[in-house]
């Protein structure tokens, strides 16, 4: 029989997993020492690895959602073919998948658009780019803890060299605040994660979730100790008020391909918030259950708040969509703190979709402005009279003026004002709808769970996040289209242009197919607050070889 | 079908957007072929709805969550689907002829077509998310319709009011519609609409009550929401005629028709919609007089009327429903044709001023009458439509619904209205068409092309028509449009322009010869007067609304920016060191944590020195870190050396290996940064003049730091002094020699159990180094630590100054005997690196030690001889290194793949070789080369990138200078 | 020959020291050691040490053995003064003797020996003059230490020619 | 042992946490590099305190945690010093960078006001 | 495991012997570390350490483990040996370093270099 | 009785090493002068050499040589370091 074969052929199929690591660390380190002058090279290798990882996450997104075939549901690869949790094991499971998709597609664009000029600001661009990847692929991948804080470094190691990438003061200042933060909070990584080794003698989320149901009183509050210092530490990450001060000025100072993929950085810490919470503090932990839960919702209020006035005080538009990363990221943490089912699936909704609204954000923001003042470039370039001679990235003036371009910006920038403001009828307002349904719910005749106080304060400030960022762009956008003077048509590359449009058309294409979508952020949702077949999954899969 | 009315527009409009700039006439003509076959396929489903069918089509947008996107078509909704592609039409039509040629045309239509395909979309959902879909949709459209002519400030502005307003009375109205379908259970609207008493019995129905109206009053400019609506009046004229008096705004009085049978008819609707409908009709009214603006007149005349259809609706009574309904009719027919004729008279004499208008009944007499026709009806002269909708809104006044102060009003209220209706119609009229023709007009003006007045001429018949025979025109429309809201409520009414001696006609008339007096009466004092009713124009809606707006979404948002945010670094740090402390504090503080007891016993004393010593330079560190840079790395130094004999204590030999090679390495970076630094010399006076703040904030943040530190001690030892749990290190201990094939736990675990941890780790280093690379190759020092260092200048001065000296002889004696030994310790740091990494499997030691062993024997010549002259000798290629060490490591995980294995499975086995016996040769060998690679390269590469500031910056700075000579 | 083992005594004492590392003189010790002796050896060429060529193996250990007694008596001496430095000060100051060791590798010896030793302290040489300042601890007569040293530099001598 | 470990990680991290709130970039990194040592410290106690069992197995031997100190936490605490190494490097890079380009060495690239 | 307690006690005298002594000559050195009076003086003390200290503890660490394990490999030799071949390295260059900034600041009872300095401005780095 | 007095005499001799630890580090705190200070590092590297050795032959335990070895080997470099940069301001020229 082909029974024989076909395994042979799942085994390889298997380590399918680990390539999203794999594929960007080993491009990344390719690229090291290929000289600098032979930047495309490096560009068109970089384009080429994010594109495989691209289809590969689809790959791997189709895969698990299905629920037979190779790589079904949950599946698990034991590094070094050690079982959990003595080893590493990485975990792909819906949610892991679509953190993987939405990141590759993010890559994908910052790539392309970078080889238009962005990559000449600065040195080993490329290297960095596919490290950050391989950071955020790991991070989405790992079952443990303490792989976790390794990706957590990789990408964020990654995150500062591509934040000070193109130098200049601005950056360089923001880094330093970048920097220093981050490297604080990782201590507090550090400290969270060992702590709960100390109280439970392990390193592998599944398996934690298992012993704290039967742990001693003493040392369950140890691993609440840790598991708190260890939420400050996703916190920053994911810009939590007040947390976050670092992340307008830091993120607005990057350069834009830069930028964009930054969106996803926050992002990571929503997924282990996300992950962990559900995972370890779900409704089995036992007393623990539900821990941290109220804060989250209070500081992801406070967030989305304090989100929402950066949007209306920002008077540069880098900023605004900084801002917006906040208000992203608050949406997401008290959806994910008030925890109904149906909000977790629609927040997952909104996770991609504001993500890859802020992204595109990001890129256009450039394109826009590059016409109406040199302040992008002159952030670029650097003060070269110090310089030495074997530099040359001065970012030259390139790029043609295609005719429509103003047309298109403007298009554009229409969309994002929706997506931001979640207005209809794109994806911002369907994810908006799609969380506020999960908390309104459609409950019918039988008598619906009352609304708390919270709630009503989560619909209020989820509408006046909207409005907030519907009169900030209009504003900026009334400003930079409809009343600037000198309407010099800015010179863009059509690859610069291009990922915009795409990643903007991914957010059409998640409105038009909002349903197959919503079923599939639900199912992600239902397992996450099941975690038992994650669990079971992970601490009972089969070594190779047997044993 | 139904999908046809929604594709048809929104389809046409992406056409219409790739129409060539100058094809006015035939985008015109594709625009209004789309309206006329949307009008053609309403008219075509009559018969259909007329019968009491509903229409319905459903697609699946998100099913789980009961959003479809359902098109649902009664009698209501097909009267105002004809309404909205009918006036669509003539619409286009006139603007055909209206819009300028330099005007972008296409962009017009295709807004044009989304807008109609967006208010067919509020008029046919069937679903009530889908609804607010297509009224946020009409608010986004006619936002880009207002804005049209955008290099006008005047058309920015009202463009944002109009959206700020509609859009957030848009969320609003969807957080009420959400609501809604929470208390229903769907949102389907035939679902929605069978379910009455169960909305208006549950108790959020205040609150969806509240949230729908705001949605619906702003969208039909209801007092107090009223302004944005005289300023939409910067758009194009057909977009004013079409959106702003016979569609858009109308959704508003739409939706309240539509959730007429389920929400009104209690207090709450009464009152709310009443005393909005009532205040805006007379306020409109009012405000109407007093416009100097054509179109201003208009807009608030809609204002005026949309009130009265508000406070039909508001009463609760189905006869009122029907008279608003047909009022809504009504209103579109007249006010379009109004709009359109100001159009024209803008269009011809270049100024919709009325102050300079007058006498133009000579110049276009066709159009004077036309207008004149369509004000009377806006006046509610008998025998035209306005008056017969009119009648019944005051019959319906004067009957008593809910026995209150504001029922009591309503006729009085009602009757002063119409009268003022009375007066703004005429003087739109006189002020205009006679009186003497001023001579400053910016154009000569005559009549409009045959086909720009076509549309009004319809218009106006239409108004005509209605008004004398109700009953056959309008009537059987208005029946099935009435039937389909009002079900099997639906009253006996009469539509007939003869009731006979009765009150609503006696109140018609004292408003129409009151407004005419009254019209007299100010004819003069409106003729020079500003614009803008006197006391009231003091209270500028849009500055009011401009300030208000600045001041919340500017400049408080600025100031709670400010407040609670900062850009400072420090504070930064302190929120993030008080909310760690706050998040391990709770959980104990929650659950009454238990202090452990203090342990004093078995405590080496020889330990306990060497923490003492430790704690003293650390804080010592702490201390001179401000003024004594070179003191504090020193006391660093020590500390670090305290915790690596810890380290050894406490039974963990490779902790203190690579700790202190790391050391080592550390202290070398730092002093290589130092040089950069600016000097500090300590103020001795400074700590006397150390204001009170200061030294507040210095013990805020020592508290802070004692806080924290106290904790972590704290936490540490309530876990030192608990037994272990069970944990996974006895499966790492009972297999790393059988299974991982060495003795050395710590390294089996690093390159074989969690080798991918490593795997990352060097990643990391590789990423840093690349980033120190990168930022120091764009390295620029400040000014004063541009020359050489003082010790330098100094030593190069005395060898310039003697004879027999040569520049640097100073540094080559300095470092001539000690270089020597330097020298000869390469040799014996490579030696070193290949014991720690031969070893490391089975005792302390392993790649990264190896790898930073070797990178301090490569640093040790750069120290000795200095960079150009190691150069000379010895090119090292750092980034060959990263890169083949990562490559390396990465490959060998991926070998055990071809053996079926997962990534980075070890294999283990002895190789025997004669002579030299047989030696281990494990998997985890080639990846910890990989390791040594890497950390090699990257150690190297991150001090030399360093290091070489040091020639770069000064040979800059010579050739900047140079430069600089030369420009001069 | 040279050309195969550039710096044969370097590469010798790295298979020593290779030896004691792994605290074995099996085959396969002496093998890897070997290798790595030679490679290193190679790899310190590029820094061009100065080569030179200790004779009179004999000699050498003698004066290793007087130098050794030197260190124990000064350890000694050394440990006297710094007892009794609160009674008395020490009675330190600044030497400078010529020295004409033209072998960098034989200079640096001597400093090793006189570091060893404690009392004296190597702080300058001035390699155009070829004299050394060097500090004594404790210097009840210069000529004394001077004689040392002066008989270290005859040892050195002795030993690299 | 176990107090005056936990002392010592008490104190590092005191004067770790006081310098990084401290103005001065070169006071942040001396007190990030405290702070990783009272890191490292942390870590390395979570798996207890134990002198002399080092985790090196005699050749052959099954080991077991009655004769052998965790090995765990000493494998993450040298993951944790060389990423620590790391991060040090490249935040006085940064330092530096900054004080190149602001011509300060205050953390917010200019001087307040007071302190 | 081997014990400390397993020495013989020729070989443990042997041991605690040299290794009292060398923590004292350590001490010794440390002490004077402390108490001598000036920078020069001082730079003799950590020698006492590297000399006597190192020899005598190493020799003692040697005798023990060869007695303990039986076998005659002594690796301590090395850290005598490149202790012996460090130390001078540092010490000269601080003791250089010394003399460089004693002489820019005129201190009296320095040797001079050939000949005088010209007037120098105050070193850079006081501390 | 022979152990009592081996392990009294090591641990009198960990403490006399500790001791000169202290005041090695004492010069590092009070200076004065950075020479001083430096000077106390290397004082405090080499004592801490000893510590370990000592640590060694008290646990019986050759495992930790190592350690002692890197000190004696490679600790004079950050005290080259140290002394490079007060005399030439920097490390690598
Ligand atoms: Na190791
Ligand atoms: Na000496």
């Amino acid at each position: 029989m082909s029974m024989e074969g076909s395994s042979a052929v799942s085994d390889w199929l298997h380590h399918l997993i680990i390539l999203p690591i794999l594929i960007p660390l080993m491009v990344g380190a390719a690229m090291i020492p290929i000289d600098e002058r032979n930047r495309m090279i490096k560009g068109v290798m970089g384009f080429v690895s994010t594109l495989v990882l691209f289809v590969l996450s689809m790959v791997l997104m189709r895969a698990s959602a299905s629920t037979e075939g190779f790589l079904a549901g949950t599946s698990v690869y034991q590094l070094g073919n050690w079982p959990a949790p003595f080893g590493i094991v990485l975990v792909l499971d819906r949610l892991s998948a679509l953190m993987l998709c939405l990141t590759s597609g993010l890559a994908l664009a910052a790539q392309v658009y970078s080889i238009a000029r962005w990559h000449t600001a600065g040195h080993h661009f490329h290297s960095l780019f596919q490290l950050l990847i391989a950071g955020l692929n790991g991070a989405f991948l790992t079952g443990d803890l303490f792989n976790l804080f390794v990706f957590f470094e990789i990408m964020l190691a990654a995150s500062y060299g591509l934040l000070l990438h193109g130098s200049g003061p601005l950056r360089v200042k923001a880094g330093l605040h970048y920097v220093a933060i981050n490297l604080a909070a990782s201590s507090l990584f550090l400290i969270g994660v060992s702590l709960i080794y100390g109280a439970t003698g392990t390193l592998n989320m599944a398996d934690l979730a298992i012993k704290l149901a039967t742990i001693s009183p003493e040392n369950r509050q140890m691993v609440e100790v840790g598991a708190g210092i260890l939420g400050v530490a996703f916190l920053v990450k994911a810009g939590m008020w007040p947390l976050s001060f670092w992340l307008p000025t830091a993120y607005s100072a990057a350069t834009p391909p830069v930028a964009a993929v930054f969106a996803v950085l926050t992002k990571v810490g929503i997924y282990v918030i996300l992950r962990l919470s559900l995972l370890v503090f779900g409704a089995n932990a036992g007393v623990s259950a539900g821990f941290g839960q109220t804060l989250l919702v209070v500081g992801g209020m406070l967030t989305i708040a304090f989100g929402a006035i950066g949007v209306l005080a920002s008077q540069a538009m880098a900023r605004l969509a900084a801002y917006s990363v906040l208000v992203s990221s608050g949406t997401l943490m008290a959806a994910i703190g008030l925890g109904h089912s149906s909000m977790i699936a629609g927040a997952l909704f909104y996770l991609v979709s504001s993500t890859l609204t802020i992204s595109a954000f990001f890129l256009l923001i450039e394109l826009v402005e590059r016409g109406r003042d040199a302040g992008a470039d002159v952030l670029a370039v650097t003060m070269e009279a110090y310089g030495d001679a074997d530099e040359d990235e001065e970012v030259d003036e390139a790029g043609a003026a295609i005719p429509g371009t103003m047309a298109v910006l403007g298009l554009c920038f229409c969309l994002c004002a929706l997506l931001l403001a979640g207005l209809p009828p794109l994806s911002g307002f369907v994810a908006k709808f799609a969380i506020l349904s999960g908390l309104f719910g459609l409950s019918g005749a039988e008598p619906a769970p009352a609304l708390s106080a919270a709630d009503w304060t989560y619909v209020t400030l989820l509408i006046l996040s909207g409005l907030s960022a519907m009169i900030a762009m209009n504003r900026v956008g009334i400003r930079t289209f409809w009343a600037s003077i000198e309407n010099t048509v800015p010179r863009v590359f059509v690859i610069e242009i291009a990922p915009v449009v795409v990643l903007l058309g991914a957010c059409i294409f998640l409105s038009l197919q909002a349903g197959p979508t919503m079923r599939y952020m639900q199912a992600t949702a239902d397992s996450l607050l099941d975690p038992s077949g994650y669990t079971q999954r992970v601490l009972t899969a089969p070594r190779v070889g047997g044993q | 079908m139904l999908s046809v009315f929604i594709l048809a527009p929104f389809a046409g409009s992406l056409i219409a957007i790739f129409f060539p700039s100058d094809q006015r006439g035939a985008t015109a003509w594709f625009a209004g072929a789309i309206a006329l076959l949307c009008f053609l396929i309403a008219a075509g489903l009559y018969p259909f709805v007329t019968s009491g069918g509903v229409l319905r089509y459903e697609l699946a947008w998100m099913p789980e969550l009961g959003l479809n996107f359902t098109l649902r078509m009664d009698g209501f909704a097909w009267l105002f689907t004809v309404l909205v592609t009918a006036i669509g039409v003539l619409v286009v039509l006139y603007a055909r002829y209206y819009m300028a040629a330099e005007d972008p045309v296409p962009r017009f239509f295709a807004l044009f077509l989304a807008f109609m395909g967006s208010m067919l979309g509020v008029v046919l959902s069937g679903n009530l998310i889908l609804l607010a879909v297509f009224w946020e949709l009409t608010s986004i459209v006619s936002f880009l319709l207002i804005g049209y002519w955008h290099h006008n400030a005047h058309a920015r502005d009202g463009a944002r009011m109009a959206l700020t307003m509609t859009g957030m009375g848009g969320l609003c109205m969807l957080v009420g519609l959400l609501i809604m379908g929470r208390i229903v259970g769907s949102y389907d609207l035939d679902v929605v609409l069978a379910s009455g008493d169960t909305i208006r019995e549950h108790p959020l129905y205040l609150a969806t009550l509240v949230l729908i109206l705001l949605g619906a009053l702003t969208k039909s400019a209801q007092f107090p929401f009223h302004f944005w609506l005289p300023h939409a009046m910067a758009a194009p004229t057909p977009v004013s005629a079409y959106l702003h008096s016979a569609t858009m705004v109308k959704a508003g009085v739409f939706l309240l028709v539509r959730f007429w049978p389920v929400m009104a008819g209690t207090e709450a609707w009464f009152w709310i919609v009443g005393l909005a409908g009532l205040t805006t009709l007379l306020l409109g009214a009012y405000f109407a007089i007093f416009q100097q603006d054509l179109k201003g007149l208009l807009a608030y005349s809609t204002i005026s009327h949309l009130g009265l259809i508000t406070v039909l609706l508001s009463l609760g009574s189905p006869l009122a429903a029907v008279a608003a309904v047909f009022h809504i009719v009504n209103h579109a027919t007249f006010k379009a044709s109004l709009f359109m004729a100001a159009g024209i008279i803008d269009h011809e004499t270049g100024t919709r001023d009325m102050r300079k208008l007058g006498g133009l009944i000579r110049y276009m007499p066709g159009t004077a009458m036309l207008a004149m026709v369509a004000s009377a009806a806006m006046a509610g002269v008998p025998l035209l439509n306005g008056f017969i909708s009119k009648e019944m809104f005051f019959a319906e006044a004067i009957e008593t619904h809910q026995a209150n102060l504001l029922d009591t009003i309503t006729p009085y209220v009602a009757t002063l209205a119409g009268m003022f209706a009375v007066t703004y119609s005429l003087r739109f009229i006189h002020s205009v068409f006679f009186g003497k023709t001023p001579d400053d007009l910016p154009k000569i003006p005559h009549e409009p092309p045959r086909w720009m007045r076509a549309p009004i001429e319809f218009l106006v018949l239409a108004c005509l028509v209605v008004g004398i025979i109700p009953a056959i025109t309008i009537g059987p429309f208005l029946h099935t449009a009435v039937v389909s809201i009002l079900g099997t409520s639906t009253p006996q009414y009469s539509l007939s322009v003869w009731h006979g001696w009765n009150l609503p006609l006696i109140m018609s008339f004292v408003a129409l010869l009151g407004g005419i007096g009254l019209y007299f009466l100010m004819k003069n004092y409106l003729a020079t007067s500003t614009e803008g009713p006197p006391v009231f124009r003091l209270l500028h809606g849009q500055r009011i609304f401009e300030r208000v707006l600045v001041t919340l979404s500017w400049k408080w948002a600025r100031w709670l920016e400010q407040r609670l945010g900062t850009r400072r670094l420090q504070p930064q740090m302190r929120f993030l060191v008080f909310v760690a402390i706050m998040a391990g504090a709770l959980p104990l503080l929650l659950n009454q944590f238990e202090l452990p007891s203090l342990l004093v016993r078995g405590i080496d004393p020889a330990f306990a020195l060497l923490w003492a010593i430790g704690i003293a330079c650390a804080v010592g560190a702490a201390y001179q870190a401000k003024f004594h840079r070179l003191a504090a790395l020193v006391l660093l130094g020590g500390a670090g050396l305290v915790t690596c004999i810890t380290f050894v204590w406490l039974s963990a030999p490779d902790l203190a290996v690579t700790q202190l090679l790391v050391e080592i390495v550390t202290t070398v970076l730092i002093l290589l940064g130092l040089r950069w630094l600016p000097k500090r010399i300590e103020d001795t006076q400074e700590s006397e003049l150390l204001s009170l703040r200061v030294r507040l904030r210095r013990l805020r943040d020592f508290v802070l730091a004692l806080v924290a530190g106290g904790g972590v001690a704290l936490i540490a030892y309530t876990v030192m002094t608990r037994p272990m749990p069970e944990t996974i290190a006895s499966y790492f201990l009972e297999r790393a020699y059988t299974e991982g094939g060495g003795t050395n736990v710590v390294n089996v675990i690093l390159v074989d159990f969690r080798g991918f941890d490593t795997l990352g780790e060097i990643a990391v280093l590789a990423i840093v180094a690349l980033t120190v690379f990168a930022l120091l190759l764009r390295f620029r020092p400040q000014a004063d630590s541009l020359e050489a260092p003082e010790q330098q200048q100094v030593q190069n001065a005395f060898d310039d100054d003697h004879p027999d000296r040569a520049k640097g002889d100073s540094v080559a004696e300095y470092l001539f005997v000690p270089s020597v030994i330097m020298r000869w310790m390469f040799p014996v740091s490579g030696m070193l690196a290949a014991y720690f990494f031969l070893r490391g499997h089975d005792l302390p030691g392993g790649g990264f030690a190896a790898g930073i062993a070797m990178s301090i024997g490569f640093i040790l010549q750069y120290m000795s001889g200095g960079t150009r002259w190691v150069e000379e000798r010895l090119r090292i290629h750092p980034l060959r290194w990263m890169s083949i060490g990562i490559l390396v490591a990465a490959a060998t995980g991926i070998g055990s793949w071809l053996f079926g294995y997962p990534f980075l499975t070890s294999h283990a086995q002895y190789v025997t070789l004669p002579i030299v016996g047989k030696i281990p040769l494990a998997s985890a060998i080639f990846f910890d080369l990989g390791v040594f690679s890497l950390v090699v390269g990257a150690t190297v590469l991150i001090l030399i990138a360093l290091a070489h500031q040091s020639i770069r910056a000064p040979r800059a700075h010579a050739r900047a200078l140079r430069a600089a000579k030369e420009a001069k | 020959m040279r050309t195969w083992f550039p710096y044969p005594l370097l590469s010798l004492g790295l298979l020593i020291i290779w030896m004691l590392l792994n605290q074995s003189v099996a085959p396969g010790t002496i093998v890897m050691g070997t290798i790595l002796g030679v490679a290193l050896a190679w790899v310190t060429l590029k820094l061009t040490p100065a080569r030179s060529h200790p004779r009179r193996i004999l000699r050498t250990l003698a004066f290793g053995a007087s130098v050794f007694l030197d260190v124990i008596r000064s350890n000694i001496a050394v440990a006297r003064v710094i007892l009794r430095v609160g009674r008395r000060a020490p009675n330190s100051g600044f030497l400078t003797v010529d020295i004409d060791i033209e072998d960098e590798n034989a200079l640096a010896l001597l400093a090793c020996i006189m570091t060893a030793t404690p009392g004296t302290a190597w702080l300058e040489y001035d390699r155009g003059r070829k004299s050394l300042l060097f500090h004594v601890l404790d210097m009840e007569n210069e000529e004394v230490w001077i004689r040392t040293v002066k008989r270290y530099e005859a040892g050195l001598k002795e030993m690299f020619g | 042992m176990e107090i005056i470990l936990s002392a010592a990680i008490g104190v590092l991290t005191a004067s770790g946490v006081y310098l990084l709130l401290r103005p001065r970039t070169y006071q942040v990194i001396i007190g990030l590099s405290l702070l990783s040592y009272a890191v490292n410290l942390f870590i390395f106690s979570m798996g207890r305190l134990r002198v002399n069992a080092p985790p090196i197995l005699e050749p052959g031997g099954v080991g077991d945690l009655s004769r052998y100190t965790d090995p765990v936490p000493q494998a993450l605490v040298l993951t944790a010093i060389v990423i620590g190494f790391a991060m040090t490097a490249l935040f006085l890079v940064v330092l530096l960078a900054s004080r190149g380009f602001t011509g300060t060495d205050h953390v917010d690239g200019r001087e307040q006001r007071s302190e | 495991m081997s014990h400390l307690t397993d020495l013989p006690t020729w070989a443990a005298v042997i041991v605690c012997g040299f290794v009292l002594l060398g923590a004292a000559i350590a001490l010794i050195g440390s002490i004077g570390l402390l108490r001598l009076p000036d920078f020069y003086t001082r730079l003799h003390a950590p020698t006492l350490a590297t000399s006597g200290g190192v020899i005598l503890i190493c020799t003692a660490s040697m005798v023990c483990f060869a007695v303990l394990q039986n076998r005659w490999v002594f690796h301590e030799v090395l850290i005598i040996v490149f202790v012996i071949m460090t130390t001078p390295v540092t010490l000269m260059l601080l003791g250089q370093a010394a003399l460089y900034r004693d002489r820019v600041e005129e201190r009296r009872g320095v040797p001079l270099k050939q000949k005088p300095l010209r007037e120098e401005t105050p070193d850079e780095t006081k501390e | 009785m022979t152990e009592l007095a081996i392990i009294w005499s090591i641990l009198a001799a960990q403490i006399m090493i500790g001791l000169a630890m202290a005041f090695a580090a004492y010069r590092m705190v009070k200076g004065p002068r950075a020479q001083d200070r430096i000077l106390g590092l290397d004082t405090l590297y080499i004592n801490a050499m000893l510590m370990l050795l000592t640590f060694g032959i008290r646990t019986a335990n050759s495992i930790y040589f190592e350690s002692a070895l890197i000190v004696a080997l490679i600790g004079f470099v950050s005290s080259i370091a140290f002394g490079k940069f007060l005399m030439r301001g920097e490390v690598i020229e």
